[in-house]
């Protein structure tokens, strides 16, 4: 291990950081995937492996990414939440991974809401 | 850089690996490989997470839910509902004393909410065998803050400006420690961590070395560069405390990998080396100077302070000694100001380094309590607060009685000083004081005076026996207190103890005998109805002190109910009870020997005792 | 050879003394009064390493039955090393006497150090003892 | 220097001076249990608390280690607070330890009869450890042999040796029993090692002593086993008290070279070790002495003052002395050491002057050869000493005496009788041989000399020429020689030594003639000869190709002469010719 610089520091500090937000439990955007019974029928683990895959591909440390139980719109799953910080969560249904892509390249980094995917804003949230 | 989903903190803490926390984390990895979620989830052992009466835990980030009380058992179905389906598992949460609701959320349980993370910032956050994770805590930046930034002066006035105090009982102020340190002239000085913690029960070191080790080290190195000449650091941790030591010695071996600890840090002229010894278990080697003289290689025992240890410690040379709490607390300072850190708690020091108590206080919190763990608090904080909300009150509903603060030399404080604000002058005031921050609730069912005897007892035992007033004095007042405890006090014994007590705190060579009446002291004070009433009634209120007690059996209790059932006889160590299979029996008062199995055996409930 | 021309032989022996042991041994015998041999001739060297071997040669040919040479103990030589010489040079000796038809037994290579006046005494005793079993040495031209 | 004021009085003294010395000086008592100069105040009986008053904050200290460092600081050593304090200390201690003398006396100064504790570790001994620290203090700091420490904590709390056992660390130089106030520690007096006579010969000694009062020269010498500078480089509290300055640690043994052309071997000799002789109890049984232990115990200057005494100071009813222990006796030495009739008679002499015992002589021959020595003889057997002729055999111990006292059973044939014999005797006093030294062996390697068959040194010759060696210019005389008494020793001595003046009057040496010499004609230059010369006297000469020898360094063994195979060295005295023709002479007849 060769001897650490000061800009070191900040180098394994970035690195570490998506775990530590993760552990943290803050993060600027939290997207739930609703992985009941329904939903993993349905396919929610392709799209809980999407988000994760995008996550690493753009390297984004402030994204934490959460499951959650059935919810209650079995017909439209799978379903996901993204509830940007401060802002109402906004719920998706249909998904695919495609969909799912885009939705985390507009929605989730730009902040741009994907109209034609979303069910609803403002919908209960999970405490 | 692998990211995962789900990061699940199992803590390591000694309570909790001693509730097999380790087996939970076997078994929470077996389980999620079974899932194949082993890509999304990552297991992490982190250091102590406070709660401890709530062990072995495990926290799941990032919704934070706090799980409690586990058992290998439990572990497939917290899996299969949370980590693969998303439904948190209501039935190993915690649940509220005299609730019904659980408290999915960490952030949410009073026992978190309520406290002020300054010295366990890190707690439950990192893995404390990873130097990364310190970093990417934010870890050695305030290293590289001072070494880059600001001369040891600078820093030095940071600290003063803080109002840091120690932490380890006496609140020297740590700023006027180290200036005096840095004032002598020698070209070797040393820097000493005191991990020497012996007050029963307490735990806040052990927490923070077993979880934070690396904030320990970082605030060795800032003291040292501020201090200057300093040589070397030595880190004295009781043998008691295997995982501390191991962690700390990883630490440091991380530390020097990474170039943190060695020559030329950061490439600047700043050398630094730590080492660890183990303390062989003296109580007293937690006093500096006895923890010098044993770091020196000799039996350890204390000598008079009349010069200073700044000025002649270790080998004779200046040495500056903090509580590892005190250590921890330097470099959040550094970084976010000494503003930040005398915005909280009370009193001001901008102009006297005793006007006030500043920063946070780790409390390990025992005895009756609901919620028994570490506790961190902003000074100020009433007694109320800590032991109704974050305590979560008394167990079982009864009375509270008194709170023991300060480790086995301190006082009682009794109910009605309840809403008494927690700082250094505060407790002194009672008679009692800061100490390293033990804190021992107690309810109607203890006897004060059976609780100073223990406290004292321990004091006794641990004393070096190198002085008089302690090694004969206590032993004396113990003696005496046995005496009163098993109905043969007198009423001059009170008298006795109370001048025996101040000549042995006044005369004592250092404060373990300094402060050992305090127990009995205050107790005194507060409680001397409790005393008289075991001198002169031969009476124990709280009907501990079994000697005072009477045993009797309802005769009616026992033929209708019991049926005579003898069982109490057969188990009688004296042979004290008398009677025949489905007659009443009777206690014979001379033989008995109030032992108490009596009481405990009978299933009919006909033992009565006065 | 006649009963009585033996008994009226006595073996003629040539001894070589060194100065420091032997020779002293052999005055200490005399002073003590001990029977040594009569048949020992005596010659004084400084060291017994002195003793060339030819001396030893012509000592055979001029009609000694035997030679007979004494030093001082290895490691007490008075020259520090001359006896291992000594030792050696007899040890070549024996082999060549062989070769010449001489009994090997007629040349004795003894330590003895200047207080072994008895052992002097026995050994020269022995030696002549020897010699007369062994009977004159008859060499051809 | 700072002004303090003690108890009102305003004080000057010294920055950092202890509370302790500055009253001291101002004649102001401050008791102390703990407390003595000779090292770091230990600060532990706090009977010396005193009270110091820094503007409005009173604060308790103890005098005996608080350094004063600032000015106008007021001391007040016996307010009601302290007096109270140093009651309760007393009181505690004197609960513990009610008799020792030292508590006892603390307490009453400080107007305490009766304790109002009562203790449960209650120590009746008058000689308790007050744990006081005085003896591990002085261990530590002053001897610094560091051996004494504390064991145990609290109460129990006790003065140890390292695992409570007698240590060889330990130096036994007592400062921690001088040290002590109660007289609890006591140094255990060694019993002498009866073997080791020379330990025994010079007594109990301090580290610094003349070691016999009839010592030459009659000076102190420091004793290195003892001292304790030397063993731990502590104390030195000698050379703090010398005036003079003559107290050099640092003097050692050394070795010098010093050139000298003659040499006198006068080594003497040492006593066989009775020990091999089991039979007669030395060192088994009490009263069975060596001669010369008994001499010593007749010295005035002596362990008994010069008395005769049993073991148990009582004096010794018959007492008996054995010849020829070792001497005369085909299992150790055939020879008479020749010393042991005269001194046993002389013995036997004093006993009688000194003491009213009987005094039994039990001897092979007696041996009054000298002058004057048989009149002695006959003086004796006039005093009534009972001489048996005959060997003993055998010394027992016998317990069964009429008062109980044991006795030694000495049983031997009385050979003028013709009868075996048993005798009860007090005390008995073997007459050991005289040996050559230990070393000897060695002694005789180093001058290239010979030892006799019995290990003395060997003389050039035994009537003629006793006093020199084979070697030149070396000599010998005493018992190195053999067994002598002291006119024979004095008598060789003198006789060596007038030898070796003569030489040295003579100023220069005659060198024997005895050389080798090259003739150079001869001479091959086969270097045969070059590496046979023990003494490196032959060289090869690079120019005329020959061998060389310095007749300086040649000493004339000949060895080279017999090697050299074209017959180029001849020996002076010893040359082939003269060899051969003796050969042919002695082989004519």
């Amino acid at each position: 291990m060769p001897k650490l610089k000061i800009e070191d520091l900040e180098k394994i500090s970035d690195e570490f950081k998506r775990t530590m937000t993760v552990r943290e439990g803050g993060g600027k955007v939290k997207v739930t995937v609703h992985m009941g019974t329904c939903g993993i029928a349905a396919g929610a683990r392709e799209i809980m492996n999407t988000f994760v895959q995008q996550i690493e591909e753009k390297n984004v440390k402030d994204v934490i990414l959460t499951t959650s139980g059935c919810a209650g719109l079995c017909s439209r799953e799978p379903m996901a939440t993204v509830e940007v910080l401060g802002q109402a969560p906004v719920k998706y249904v249909d998904l695919n991974s495609e969909k799912a892509k885009k939705i985390f390249e507009e929605h989730v980094l730009k902040g741009v809401l994907v109209k034609d995917y979303a069910l609803s804003i403002g919908s209960e949230r999970i405490q | 850089m692998k990211s995962y989903r789900l990061q699940l903190m199992v803590c390591a803490g000694t309570g909790c690996v001693s509730n097999h926390s380790f087996e939970i984390k076997d078994a929470l990895e077996k389980e999620i490989a079974k899932h194949k979620l082993q890509t999304e989830a990552e297991v992490v052992t982190t250091g102590c997470n406070g709660f401890c009466g709530a062990g072995p835990l495990v926290v799941v980030q990032p919704d934070g839910i706090f799980y409690q009380m586990l058992k290998v058992s439990d572990i497939p179905l917290l899996v299969e509902e949370h980590l693969l389906k998303g439904r948190p598992v209501k039935k190993l949460m915690y649940v509220p004393p005299k609730e019904e609701a659980p408290i999915p959320k960490m952030s949410n349980i009073p026992f978190f909410s309520d406290q002020t993370l300054v010295a366990l910032r890190n707690r439950g956050m990192i893995d404390p065998e990873n130097i990364n994770d310190y970093i990417a805590r934010g870890g050695y930046k305030a290293l590289a803050k001072v070494l880059m930034s600001m001369t040891p002066d600078e820093v030095l006035q940071e600290i003063k400006k803080s109002g840091l105090r120690g932490r380890g009982g006496g609140g020297f102020p740590t700023g006027i420690k180290w200036e005096t340190c840095k004032r002598i002239q020698s070209d070797t000085k040393y820097v000493i961590c005191n991990a020497d913690e012996g007050d029963p029960g307490a735990f806040m070191d052990r927490s923070i070395i077993e979880g934070d080790p690396h904030s320990v080290i970082e605030g060795m190195m800032i003291g040292a560069y501020a201090i200057q000449n300093i040589c070397e650091g030595y880190i004295y941790v009781r043998m008691e405390y295997p995982l501390a030591i191991k962690r700390f010695n990883i630490a440091i071996e991380q530390a020097k990998e990474y170039g943190l600890l060695g020559e030329k840090i950061f490439d600047t002229d700043f050398n630094f080396d730590i080492k660890v010894r183990r303390g062989a278990g003296a109580f007293v080697c937690g006093e500096s100077t006895a923890l010098m003289t044993s770091i020196e290689g000799n039996p350890g025992e204390p000598r008079a302070k009349y010069i200073h240890t700044v000025e002649k410690g270790l080998w004779d040379k200046p040495t500056c000694l903090n509580n590892v709490e005190t250590w921890t607390n330097v470099p959040p300072i550094i970084l976010k100001g000494a503003e930040w850190f005398s915005s909280i708690g009370t009193g001001d020091v901008t102009h006297d380094a005793w006007g006030g108590s500043k920063g946070t206080k780790v409390f390990s919190l025992a005895g009756k309590v609901n919620n028994t763990g570490l506790v961190e608090v902003p000074m100020g904080i009433t007694l109320r607060d800590i032991i109704f909300n974050i305590g979560g009150g008394i167990r079982d509903g009864k009375k509270f009685k008194a709170v023991q603060t300060g480790g086995p030399s301190g006082g009682f404080i009794p109910e009605n000083l309840i809403n008494l604000p927690v700082d250094y002058e505060e407790l002194t005031k009672v008679g009692s004081m800061m100490g390293s921050g033990g804190m021992v609730v107690m309810d109607e069912d203890n006897c004060m005076v059976d609780m100073a005897k223990y406290f004292l007892k321990f004091t006794q035992e641990e004393s070096c026996g190198k002085c008089i007033p302690c090694r004969e004095g206590t032993k004396r007042m113990l003696d005496i207190l046995e005496n009163i405890t098993s109905g043969k006090g007198k009423e001059e014994d009170l008298n006795l103890l109370e001048e025996l007590s101040n000549v042995i705190v006044e005369s004592s060579l250092c404060a373990l005998g300094g402060s050992a009446p305090n127990p009995v002291l205050t107790t005194l004070k507060y409680f001397r109805e409790e005393y008289e009433a075991h001198v002169k009634d031969k009476k124990c209120p709280a009907r501990v002190c079994k000697q005072l007690l009477t045993y009797t059996i309802d005769e009616k209790q026992c033929v209708e109910v019991g049926h005579g059932c003898g069982v109490c006889k057969k188990n009688c160590p004296d042979n004290a009870i008398i009677g025949e299979i489905k007659k009443a029996h009777h206690i014979d008062q001379n033989k008995c020997g109030k032992c108490g199995v009596c009481y405990d055996v009978c299933r009919f409930n006909a033992i009565r005792v006065e | 050879m006649s009963t009585t021309k033996e008994k009226s032989w006595s073996p003629r022996i040539v001894a070589f003394l060194c100065n420091w042991c032997t020779y002293t041994g052999a005055d200490l015998a005399g002073v003590s009064r001990l029977k040594s041999s009569p048949s020992v001739r005596v010659i004084r060297t400084m060291c017994s390493g002195r003793v060339d071997p030819t001396f030893v040669l012509k000592a055979f040919k001029l009609g000694a039955d035997g030679v007979m040479i004494g030093g001082c103990h290895i490691g007490d030589c008075h020259y520090s090393e001359g006896n291992f010489k000594t030792l050696r040079r007899v040890e070549m000796l024996k082999i060549l006497l062989d070769q010449y038809g001489i009994d090997p037994r007629r040349l004795r290579l003894e330590w003895i150090s200047a207080s072994e006046g008895d052992k002097y005494a026995h050994t020269t005793l022995d030696f002549e003892q020897q010699l007369r079993e062994l009977g004159p040495l008859q060499l051809t031209e | 220097m700072i002004t303090v004021n003690i108890d009102g009085k305003d004080i000057q003294v010294a920055e950092e001076t202890t509370i302790v010395k500055a009253a001291e000086s101002a004649g102001i008592w401050i008791p102390t249990m703990c407390y003595s100069e000779l090292f770091e105040p230990y600060g532990i009986c706090r009977l010396c608390s005193v009270e110091i008053i820094r503007g409005k904050r009173t604060r308790i200290v103890t005098a005996c280690n608080y350094p004063l460092r600032e000015n106008g600081l007021k001391i007040r050593t016996n307010s009601p607070v302290i007096q109270e304090i140093r009651k309760v200390l007393i009181e505690l201690m004197l609960s513990r330890w009610p008799n020792v003398p030292v508590v006892k006396n603390m307490a009453a100064s400080l107007g305490v009869i009766e304790p109002k504790f009562v203790s449960l570790e209650r120590d009746e001994a008058e000689d308790a450890c007050i744990l006081c620290g005085m003896c591990v203090n002085i261990c530590r700091d002053v001897v610094k042999a560091n051996i004494l420490g504390f064991a145990n904590r609290g109460i129990k709390r006790e003065v140890v040796l390292p695992y409570e056992k007698m240590n060889s660390e330990c130096i036994v130089c007592g400062a921690c029993a001088y040290v002590c106030p109660t007289g609890h520690i006591k140094i255990k007096s060694l019993d002498y090692e009866r073997g080791a006579v020379a330990d025994w010969y010079l007594g109990p000694k301090t580290a610094i002593n003349i070691p016999t009062l009839q010592a030459v020269p009659r000076v102190p010498k420091i004793d290195e086993e003892s001292c304790i500078k030397t063993q731990t480089g502590g104390c030195g509290i000698c050379s703090t008290y010398c005036e003079p300055e003559a107290i050099n640690y640092e003097d050692k043994d050394e070795e010098v070279e010093i050139e000298v052309g003659q040499i006198l071997l006068a080594t003497g000799f040492q006593l066989i070790d009775l020990k091999q002789m089991p039979q007669y109890g030395y060192g088994r049984l009490d009263n069975v002495y060596s001669s010369l232990e008994f001499e010593h115990m007749l010295n005035s200057t002596g362990p008994t003052g010069g008395l005769v005494k049993c073991k148990d100071g009582s004096e010794p009813r018959a007492v008996g002395i054995i010849h020829c222990i070792g001497s005369r006796d085909e299992n150790y030495h055939k020879y008479c050491s020749r010393v042991c009739c005269m001194y046993a008679l002389k013995f036997a002499h004093l006993v009688k002057d000194r003491t009213k015992a009987e005094v039994y002589q039990f001897y092979i021959d007696m041996r009054a050869f000298g002058k004057g020595y048989e009149e002695f003889y006959k003086r004796l057997l006039d005093e009534g000493v009972n001489m048996i002729r005959g060997k003993v055999a055998e010394i027992a111990e016998v317990h069964s005496g009429s008062d109980g006292k044991p006795y030694l059973l000495v049983k031997c044939e009385d050979t003028l009788i013709g009868k075996f014999r048993e005798i009860a005797l007090d005390m008995v006093i073997l007459c050991p041989a005289i040996e050559p030294q230990f070393d000897a062996a060695d002694v005789k390697k180093i001058f290239s000399i010979s030892q006799s068959p019995d290990k003395f040194f060997l003389e050039r010759h035994p009537k003629l020429d006793p006093i020199s060696t084979m070697t030149d210019g070396v000599f010998i005389a005493g018992c190195a020689q053999g067994p002598k008494d002291i006119p024979d020793s004095v008598a060789q001595a003198s006789a060596a030594a007038a030898r070796m003046l003569s030489l040295i009057s003579l100023g220069e040496v005659a060198l024997d003639p005895v050389k080798a010499e090259v003739v150079d004609e001869y001479c091959s230059g086969c270097r045969i000869c070059n590496n046979l010369c023990p003494y490196g006297a032959i060289s090869f000469v690079d120019d005329k190709k020959i061998s060389n020898i310095n007749e300086m360094l040649c000493k004339g063994c000949g060895t080279c002469v017999a090697a050299c195979p074209a017959s180029a060295i001849t020996g002076k005295g010893f040359t082939d010719m003269q060899i051969l023709s003796e050969i042919e002479g002695l082989l004519s007849i």
